[in-house]
């Protein structure tokens, strides 16, 4: 489909991927719950995927691509990671709230 | 090899007076601060013999970047060396009898800050001098911390942070001096040879320096932390403090701001010398007034060193000279004051100045050693201070006459305040503090005794002194002239 | 050769003479305690005897025109500028030489009995022997800085021996007064020293009166330098305006009076001025200064003597006045007139002070004149020595007074008529107030207590006996200087010639007055002295009046018992001001500008600590908030710079 | 090469050592390993490491220079004297030990492809595996809510700074068509350079910022310092920062070569506020974890000093700084433990009248906390003057002022402890400190002495 | 044609992201953030990216996503115990994003990128390409991340287990 690259300039890719990585960024900091929090991080890391598909897509290489797995392979990973930690958070205060969690302060 | 024995003593002495334990210490350090004078004695006789050369030492340290174990002793060195080496002793010997906890723990950080300060006086690398510097700030931070009053902890630290910021600040300028050096060293030689330093750097390099050494010596306005840790301090460690490392800001002037910084000199150094004689005046104006025995002869002391360092400033051999005789004699002297200050303060329990009285009734001893301890600090003819006061005062002359006038004023406000000190603690009728005086004790009377011979001999035959001093002074003064 | 013999000859008990005292003082100062107490005395006083043998020893053996001048060793030297210690003994130290330790002898064995029952008796010989030893250093020194030893030295002997009585603490603080006074005069004698050695490179008396000489008269240099010796004189010598420690001095036990105030320290200031004659001499205007403080001083001091009720106060103050005259010789120019009049005033002034002494001995420690009266039938040797030297003070002919005081009036005569109308109107207000003295001590009755009176005695012969020995003096002390105008030679003037003459060149030469003029003046100072004299009588005597309390004087006596009110002045203009500036140094900068500006520094950190503390709040949130802004803050100084 | 391969290895059979029931001998069979693999890895500083496994050629991801093989060192010291200290302090955890070993070989692992990377997908990973590991260390303790807040937090905010870091990444991909150094930085040395890679290297650079706990991206780390186990503390404390500094030197001294003039602006702001806020924040501290923490953020304005100035080639500077800070932490961390164990407390009460107690614990963290404020002789004061003298040269006299006196600043909360520990009065709990602490601390304060007195040979490692 | 599809795929992108970050209840958000990632995969598809988009669509939305649903579900999380942040903070955050976007893109400055030529190989993101790219090129990051994965699996199962 050659004619995507053609069709569309490669700005637009570089706007939506900014554009999807500042939302991720808005909802970070738009929410309480840990959780969402967490989706808007995968949010960003998804912005940072198409922008490097994009770039790979454009510059002929598929270094790029590869380089998606990797971020994939840490996303997968910091999810497992993250969500395990909530899980012993939840057990410990019944919340996902990350407000709830300013013990530690000053 | 000399230099390293000389060196080295004092920190053997230290490590051994620590593990000696609490009821040796005190005479082991006595024993090897003799010892060490004695050598001190020994090089001395070298010196005038052989010279400069059998002291200097040359040694790799750290190559890149490159700093030497650079040491050496000239004239002003050997100077510093004996003042130091002349007062310890007295200083460990004045500990004696002395309920001291932790005594080898005492000792040690005395011995080991001699050691520090030593090495401040024979280095000849910036570098190597700059950590001897700061590693005096240490032992006398912490004899101050767990042997001295009340206040200590707030007023030390502040003490201590204070000095620090200033001598961070002339590591800066070190650092930078090492850069435009084009062999990149801290080599005292070359740099007090360096041409390459224009005169806008040394502007700002002088103060970088000279604020370092501000605070030390202390020069108004930089000597607010001085005379709290003086009455906070146990009275070793005031001794220490004004007897000799208060010498370390004046000898620095000397050796690392005069031919280092020449221009920064001229142009910045007479606004640094009138800082020291409106010091001099403002300090003895306050002691005029102090109701405190330490704090009055902190302030005095102030008012002392703030001539001393004028006589830096004026680049004259005459006030250069003075300084240095100066520096030997007030230690002498305010090392002799501070000590009849912890005699009173020990047996009375009070260091305010209005309880006391009429001691001289009941201690005789005391008061003979105390008054000529008195009169060498109001600078009587025949004693030291004499000539120190009488060069650094034709040096200030010799550099303006007005200044000199205004600094003048300091052998009357001086007498003004020793002698009102001197009759409201002796003279009069004893009050219940003091009834109970006793006089001086065998230790109590070598020290005073010591100092008072000091005093003397030193008053009538200066020469020696003025004569260890004057080729080094010379050439420092060139190089601070010439660029 | 043989010169050199002779030398040596000399040298040997030249060193002995400042030696002596030095051993009396240190052998008293260390073992002294260990003595028995009268030995200690004796011992101090021949060491003085044996100074003044061996002053007199030189006295007869110098030939004249041949100064000693030892050289002992190089004090103090910088660049090239060496300032040695040495000794330098030319007629006007001999004269003093033989001043000091003369009535020093003499005043040393008066107080072996006068303070026999101290119990500071060998402290104070201890003390005194110091204090000769300085004063000879003082007079002995061939430079300004030797002098200037010897001259703080005795400064310091004089504070020790002021305070005597060291646990009353008025004594003490008359002391200090002394001293301090003392030093404002040495700042000004420093302050002089540094130019000479900056500007003659030397503080030798010929090279600095060789260069002086070279840059000829009226040079604003050596005026500025001559007058801040006389600043430093002025001190010493108790002049205006630093003249009110003296009286307060009186503090010290009498002896010292006699001996320090009197006699010998507080002429220093005038050895010291004849020494630099020849600078003096180059400038005029000093000179002028010198007349002009002299006469005040003279004046003033001798009127406040008017109304003053303590016998050694009333001495101290015609001290004063009698210096104010000796100054007023010098401002003239008339070096040995100035000196000749040192010599007789320490005659019947040691004599005067040692007699009021042996009155306090005789009343145990009274010394108000209102509290004395009818001592002459029971002190006898006292009351004719005191009335002798009260005579001689008075310049009544033929005593000591008369010559030299006649001879300062004739200069004055010829300097200037209103001169020498004020100085002898003070002249004639010392016979007034001094007979005053005389008159209320010694004459009527007794007006102390009966248990006083029961007690008085004529002290013992150690003590009358220097009091005679001073009489003498004060009867003949003045044939030394017959008016030259008269046809005799002036023996003292003749001597001194060799050190005065080289400052001749640079003053007024005054024509001889006529011997009628001359023989004139004299008759009517002796007149006028006389009738004073016989007011005093009048009034004291056959009137029996009395000085009234304190508390009831108005007016004009008010001010003057009260010493015009200069300690209340300088009170008020210098020691309350340093005191409030001391308070004010320390609370207001000390603690209030540099400290808090320190103190400050320290609390901004730690406030702005606080402060940032409190964004760690502990919520993430707000932490990822704060990140994201400061992203964009360094992402925005990235995209503007 | 084989370090990196090594320590995976010991990684693994740490997880087996589980399985094999080896607990009791695990921790001495780490270090021994852990000291096997420090000295293979100064057997390659001569001999370039093979690159190649089979016929795949690595040159584009690793790059093992002195660099890289003085910074694994220090890394695996730094490992090996926490994993003495864990001996003790899992000593009643022991059914998880072998799992917080093992994780904590990894995050080493992590550090180490740190120093080497050469190629930015490298750098990624290693980042990731050293902070995830990290994160789960962090909130190991499963029943301390304070240890769950802290490894969330931590967490979190990684996870989000990853975000940037990727989107940097993929910024400088887009610029320079690849992630490989050589290629990035023939990039840099052809053309002109477009926008987007300054705004790249940025992002990178906050996400690493955020790594060393710089202003204004340090706000985890007191927070997450203070929950934390006090070992991992250690653990962050040390390891993490020196590896990412090592990071950040590395990408900047071989990729984005001559980048550095650019980012001047921003470094200069972010150490100045990094300086003052955390100096002017420690000084309100109570809690001596939080003080350390700091501290830390401190050190880490200074370090970047040798960032800025890295035109003179810092990385001596920057690794003499690491390894003095890092022992004196480590050795700090040695004797806090115990006195916080028994006394219960993390405040600096804890610490009230130590000298009395055992005055040479008193005497070691004096000089450990005398070291990091840089009072000479000891090693901490060559790191800051090396520093210092480096930022100098390079033309930042002002900032050295500024740093000299953030500096002095610093002295006051060092002391507080030391005032603590000789003037309080102390209280009656003992103080045990155990073999292993005790070995630690001496090993650590001969080294800091040793190191202060003769600096050369460290100094000289990287010349 | 692809330019359009660009057009659609982009806007359902963005609302579904918006989606996730507004969305009241947790599991709405889940529920955008898998359209999201499928818009993402068409993306890939059109950006020559086949093999990255199926792998994409597998870990994310069949993996990642399934995990945040289980875990939604498992905490019983709704739009009653979401918690919210004050309406200030809200709007501070969009602000805060949208400068962040607007900064980017300045510093970005977002023009012309550098020409590419055409026509490009087309198999770029063919299974053969990257897998050759993977196992050459990128076979110490494949290696290495394998210990990220160990770490992370060891960590989860400590973190979350049972106990006690």
């Amino acid at each position: 489909m050659n004619q995507t690259l053609e069709a569309v300039p490669q700005n637009w890719y570089l706007i939506l991927s900014t554009l999807l990585f500042c939302i991720g960024v808005i909802g970070v900091l738009f929410r309480r719950n840990a959780i969402i929090i967490l989706m808007c991080i995968e949010l960003m890391l998804n912005s940072v995927n198409l922008l490097l598909v994009a770039f790979s897509a454009y510059a002929g290489n598929n270094d790029g691509q590869v380089f998606v797995f990797f971020i994939m392979v840490v996303a997968a990973a910091e999810v497992a990671v993250g969500l395990a930690l909530l899980m012993s958070i939840y057990r410990n205060i019944a919340s996902t709230d990350i407000n709830v969690l300013n013990k530690l302060k000053w | 090899m000399m230099t390293i024995y000389i060196l080295l003593l004092p920190l053997l002495a230290s490590l051994i007076a620590l593990a000696a334990g609490n009821k040796f210490a005190s005479r082991l350090a006595l024993f090897f601060s003799a010892a060490e004078l004695l050598l001190t004695v020994y090089a001395y006789i070298i010196f005038t013999k052989e010279g400069y050369a059998p002291f200097a030492i040359q040694h790799a340290w750290i190559s890149s970047p490159s700093i030497s174990i650079n040491m050496g002793v000239d004239g002003l060195s050997l100077l510093m060396v004996i003042l130091t080496n002349l007062i310890s002793p007295l200083i460990i010997l004045s500990a004696f009898n002395r309920n001291i906890e932790n005594a080898s723990r005492y000792f040690a950080l005395i011995l080991f800050m001699q050691f520090a300060m030593l090495g401040v006086f024979i280095s000849f690398d910036g570098l190597l001098y700059y950590i001897f510097w700061e590693l005096a700030l240490i032992p006398i931070y912490f004899i101050a911390l767990n042997w001295g009053g009340k206040n200590r902890v707030a007023v030390t630290l502040k003490f201590f942070i204070y000095t620090l910021a200033g001598s961070l600040l002339m590591l800066v300028g070190f650092i930078y001096l090492y850069w435009k050096n084009p062999n990149h060293t801290f080599n005292w030689h070359e740099l007090s040879a360096l041409t390459n330093v224009c005169s806008c750097d040394q502007s700002w390099l002088f103060w970088l320096i000279f604020i370092a050494f501000a605070i030390k010596i202390p020069i108004v306005p930089f000597h607010t932390w001085q005379a709290d840790t003086y009455s906070e301090s146990p009275t070793q460690g005031t001794m220490l403090l004004s007897g000799i490392m208060l010498k370390m800001g004046i000898y620095s002037l000397f050796r690392w701001l005069l031919p280092i910084v020449p221009a920064g000199v001229a142009q910045w150094g007479p606004l640094a010398l009138t800082l020291c004689i409106i010091g001099v005046v403002y300090a003895s104006v306050i002691a005029i007034m102090q109701g405190d025995l330490k704090r009055l002869l902190a302030y005095s002391s102030l008012s002392h060193v703030g001539l001393i360092a004028a006589g830096v400033f004026v680049l004259n051999s005459s006030g250069m000279q003075g300084a240095a005789v100066q520096m030997l004699a007030h230690a002498i002297n305010v090392v002799g004051l501070f000590y009849c200050a912890d005699i009173i303060i020990n047996r009375t329990g009070t260091s305010n100045l209005y309880l006391l009285g009429g001691i001289r009734n009941v201690a005789p001893r005391f008061n003979t050693l105390f008054m000529i301890v008195v009169l060498g600090s109001v600078a009587l003819p025949l004693t030291n201070a004499f000539i120190g006061e009488f060069l650094l005062l034709f040096g200030v002359y010799t550099y303006n006459t007005w200044l000199a006038v205004f600094a003048g004023l300091t052998i009357i406000l001086g007498a003004v305040y020793m002698l009102r000190m001197f009759q409201i603690t002796m003279l009069g009728n004893t009050s219940e503090h003091t009834a109970q005086f006793n006089d001086l004790s065998i230790n109590e009377s070598i020290v005073l005794g010591t100092i008072a011979i000091l005093i003397f001999v030193t008053g009538i035959y200066p020469k020696p002194i003025i004569e260890l001093v004057q080729p080094t002074l010379e050439v420092i003064l060139n190089k601070a002239l010439i660029k | 050769m043989n010169n050199l013999l002779q030398d040596t000859a000399l040298i040997f008990p030249a060193l002995l003479i400042p030696l002596f005292p030095l051993i009396g003082f240190m052998v008293n100062g260390v073992f002294g305690k260990y003595l028995p107490k009268q030995i200690t005395g004796w011992l101090a006083s021949l060491a003085i005897l044996g100074s003044f043998i061996c002053a007199a020893y030189l006295f007869l053996n110098m030939n004249k025109g041949s100064n000693i001048n030892i050289d002992m060793f190089e004090w103090i030297s910088f660049a090239h500028i060496q300032i040695g210690f040495g000794f330098l003994i030319d007629p006007l130290t001999l004269i003093m030489l033989l001043v000091i330790t003369g009535i020093g002898f003499l005043i040393h064995l008066y107080s072996i009995s006068y303070m026999h029952e101290d119990e500071g008796f060998t402290r104070f010989f201890t003390y005194l022997n110091m204090f000769v030893f300085f004063m000879l250093l003082l007079v002995m020194g061939n430079n300004y800085l030797v002098m200037f030893i010897g001259w703080e030295g005795v400064g310091l002997c004089s504070y020790l021996l002021i305070g005597f009585w060291f646990k009353n603490n008025a004594y003490n603080n008359a002391a200090k007064k002394a001293f301090i006074m003392n030093r404002i005069g040495d700042l000004g004698f420093l302050l002089g020293m540094f130019f000479m050695l900056f500007y003659f490179g030397s503080l030798n008396y010929d090279v600095v009166a060789n260069e002086a000489a070279k840059l000829g008269i009226n040079n604003s240099l050596i005026t500025i330098t001559t007058i801040l010796l006389f600043v430093g004189a002025s001190g010493k010598s108790a002049q205006i305006p630093l003249y009110t420690w003296l009286p307060d001095a009186m503090a010290g036990p009498t002896p010292v009076s006699a001996l320090i105030h009197a006699a010998t320290m507080v002429t220093a200031g005038i050895y010291m001025i004849v020494r630099s004659n020849v600078l003096f001499a180059l400038s005029p205007i000093t000179l002028e200064v010198i007349l002009i403080v002299g006469i005040l001083t003279s004046v003033m001091a001798a009127i406040i003597g008017l109304l003053q009720n303590d016998i050694k106060k009333v001495l101290a103050y015609s001290t004063v006045s009698q210096l104010g005259l000796m100054f007023c010789a010098l401002g003239m120019g008339a070096f040995s007139s100035g000196m000749f009049h040192v010599v007789t005033h320490a005659f019947f002034k040691a004599l005067l002070f040692l007699g009021s002494g042996s009155v306090i001995h005789a009343l145990h420690g009274e010394q108000d004149i209102r509290n004395m009266g009818g001592l002459a039938k029971y002190t006898k040797v006292t009351f004719y020595t005191f009335f002798i030297g009260s005579l001689a003070i008075s310049g009544i002919f033929p005593f000591a007074g008369f010559f030299s005081k006649d001879e300062i009036l004739a200069h004055a005569f010829q300097e200037n008529i209103v001169v020498w109308i004020i100085l002898t109107t003070s002249s004639l207000i010392t016979a007034f107030y001094m007979f005053r003295l005389v008159y209320l001590t010694f004459f009527n009755e007794f007006r102390g207590t009966e248990d006083v009176k029961k007690h008085i005695h004529e002290s013992p012969a150690l003590m009358t006996i220097p009091l005679v020995v001073l009489t003498i003096l004060s009867v003949i002390g003045g044939f030394m200087g017959l008016p030259e105008g008269l046809g005799f030679t002036h023996a003292f003037g003749n001597f001194l010639s060799e050190v005065t003459a080289p400052s001749l060149p640079y003053l007024k030469q005054h024509q001889h007055l006529s011997h009628a003029t001359e023989i004139g003046l004299m008759i009517f100072a002796v007149v006028a002295a006389l009738s004073m004299i016989v007011w005093a009588r009048i009034k004291y005597v056959k009137n029996k009046e009395l000085p009234a309390a304190d508390e009831s004087l108005t007016g004009l006596n008010k001010i003057i018992s009260n010493k015009f009110y200069v300690d209340e002045f300088y009170n008020n203009i210098i020691v309350k001001p340093i005191t409030v500036l001391s308070d004010l140094f320390l609370v207001l900068i000390d603690k209030l500008i540099i400290d808090l500006a320190v103190n400050a520094t320290a609390w901004v950190v730690s406030a702005t600590g606080k402060t940032l503390r409190l964004l760690q709040n502990g919520n993430t949130g707000f932490y990822v908030f704060a990140m994201v802004i400061g992203m964009i803050v360094l992402l925005l100084i990235r995209v503007i710079l | 090469m084989s370090t990196l391969l090594y320590t995976s290895l010991l990684g693994l059979c740490c997880m087996l050592a589980e399985v094999l029931n080896l607990r009791k001998l695990l921790v001495p069979l780490v270090i021994i390993g852990l000291s096997f693999i420090f000295w293979v890895n100064f057997q390659e500083w001569n001999t370039p490491s093979d690159l190649t496994i089979g016929p795949v050629s690595l040159a584009n991801m690793v790059m093992f220079d002195h660099f890289s093989i003085a910074f694994s060192g220090l890394a695996i010291i730094i490992a090996i004297l926490l994993f003495i200290l864990s001996a003790n302090y899992y000593s009643n955890e022991e059914k998880n030990l072998s799992d917080y070993l093992s994780i904590l070989i990894f995050a080493l692992v992590g550090a180490l492809v740190m120093f080497s990377f050469a190629n930015l997908a490298m750098l990624f990973l290693g980042i990731e595996i050293l902070s995830i590991s990290i994160y789960i260390m962090a909130g190991s303790r499963r029943f301390d809510k304070r240890s769950n807040e802290s490894g969330f937090k931590y967490f979190l905010m990684g996870a989000f700074a990853s975000g940037f870091l990727l989107f940097g990444i993929a910024l400088v991909y887009g610029a320079a068509g690849s992630f490989e150094f050589s290629k990035i930085t023939q990039y840099l040395n052809s053309s002109d350079i477009h926008p987007m890679f300054h705004t790249g290297v940025l992002l990178i650079l906050f996400a690493l910022l955020f790594k060393v706990s710089a202003v204004p991206f340090h706000f985890w780390s007191p927070d997450v310092y203070e929950g934390a186990p006090v070992l991992i503390t250690a653990f962050m404390s040390t390891l993490v920062k020196v590896a990412a500094f090592g990071a950040i030197y590395r990408l900047f001294n071989t990729a984005f070569v001559g980048i550095i003039p650019f980012t001047e602006p921003i470094l200069y702001a972010v150490i100045i506020a990094t300086l003052f806020v955390s100096n002017a924040i420690a000084l309100q501290q109570q809690n001596v974890k939080r003080m350390l923490a700091y501290s830390g953020i401190s050190h880490a304005g200074y370090m970047l000093i040798a960032i800025l100035s890295m035109i003179n080639k810092t990385d001596d500077a920057l690794y003499f700084y690491s390894v003095s800070y890092a022992i004196a932490t480590i050795g700090l961390f040695a004797l806090v433990i115990s006195t916080f164990k028994s006394n219960m407390s993390e405040q600096f009460e804890a610490f009230n009248g130590l000298s009395k107690k055992n005055p040479f614990a008193a005497a070691a963290i004096t000089i450990f906390l005398l070291s990091m404020a840089g009072i000479p002789p000891l090693a901490g004061f060559f790191g800051k003057y090396n520093l210092f003298s480096e930022a100098v040269s390079a033309g930042y006299i002002n900032l050295v002022i500024i740093a000299v006196i953030n500096s002095a600043i610093s002295i006051y909360y060092y002391f507080k402890m030391i005032l603590a520990m000789y003037t309080k009065p102390a209280d009656e709990k003992p103080l045990v400190i155990t073999g292993s602490y005790w070995t630690v601390a001496v090993i650590c304060l001969l080294l800091t002495i040793i190191i202060g007195v003769v600096p050369d040979s460290l100094m000289q490692l990287l010349r | 044609m692809s330019f359009y599809l660009f057009v659609i795929l982009s806007v359902l992108t963005l609302c579904s992201a918006f989606a996730v970050v507004l969305a009241k209840n947790p599991m709405y958000s889940v529920l955008s953030l898998i359209v999201c990632f499928f818009t993402v995969a068409g993306h890939y598809v059109l950006l020559n990216a086949q093999f990255l988009a199926i792998v994409h669509i597998i870990v994310y939305a069949g993996a990642i996503m399934v995990l945040f649903l289980f875990v939604v579900m498992l905490l019983n999380l709704n739009s009653e115990t979401e918690p919210h942040k004050d309406n200030m903070l809200k709007v501070a955050a969009v602000i805060t994003g949208g400068l962040l976007f607007v900064v980017l893109i300045a510093s970005i400055k977002a023009t012309e990128l550098g020409t590419f030529s055409l026509p490009q190989k087309s198999n770029l993101g063919y299974v053969e390409e990257v897998g050759k790219k993977l196992f050459t090129d990128y076979l110490l990051p494949f290696e290495i991340s394998s210990v990220l994965f160990l770490s992370a699996m060891i960590g989860s199962v400590v973190l979350a287990k049972k106990e006690k």
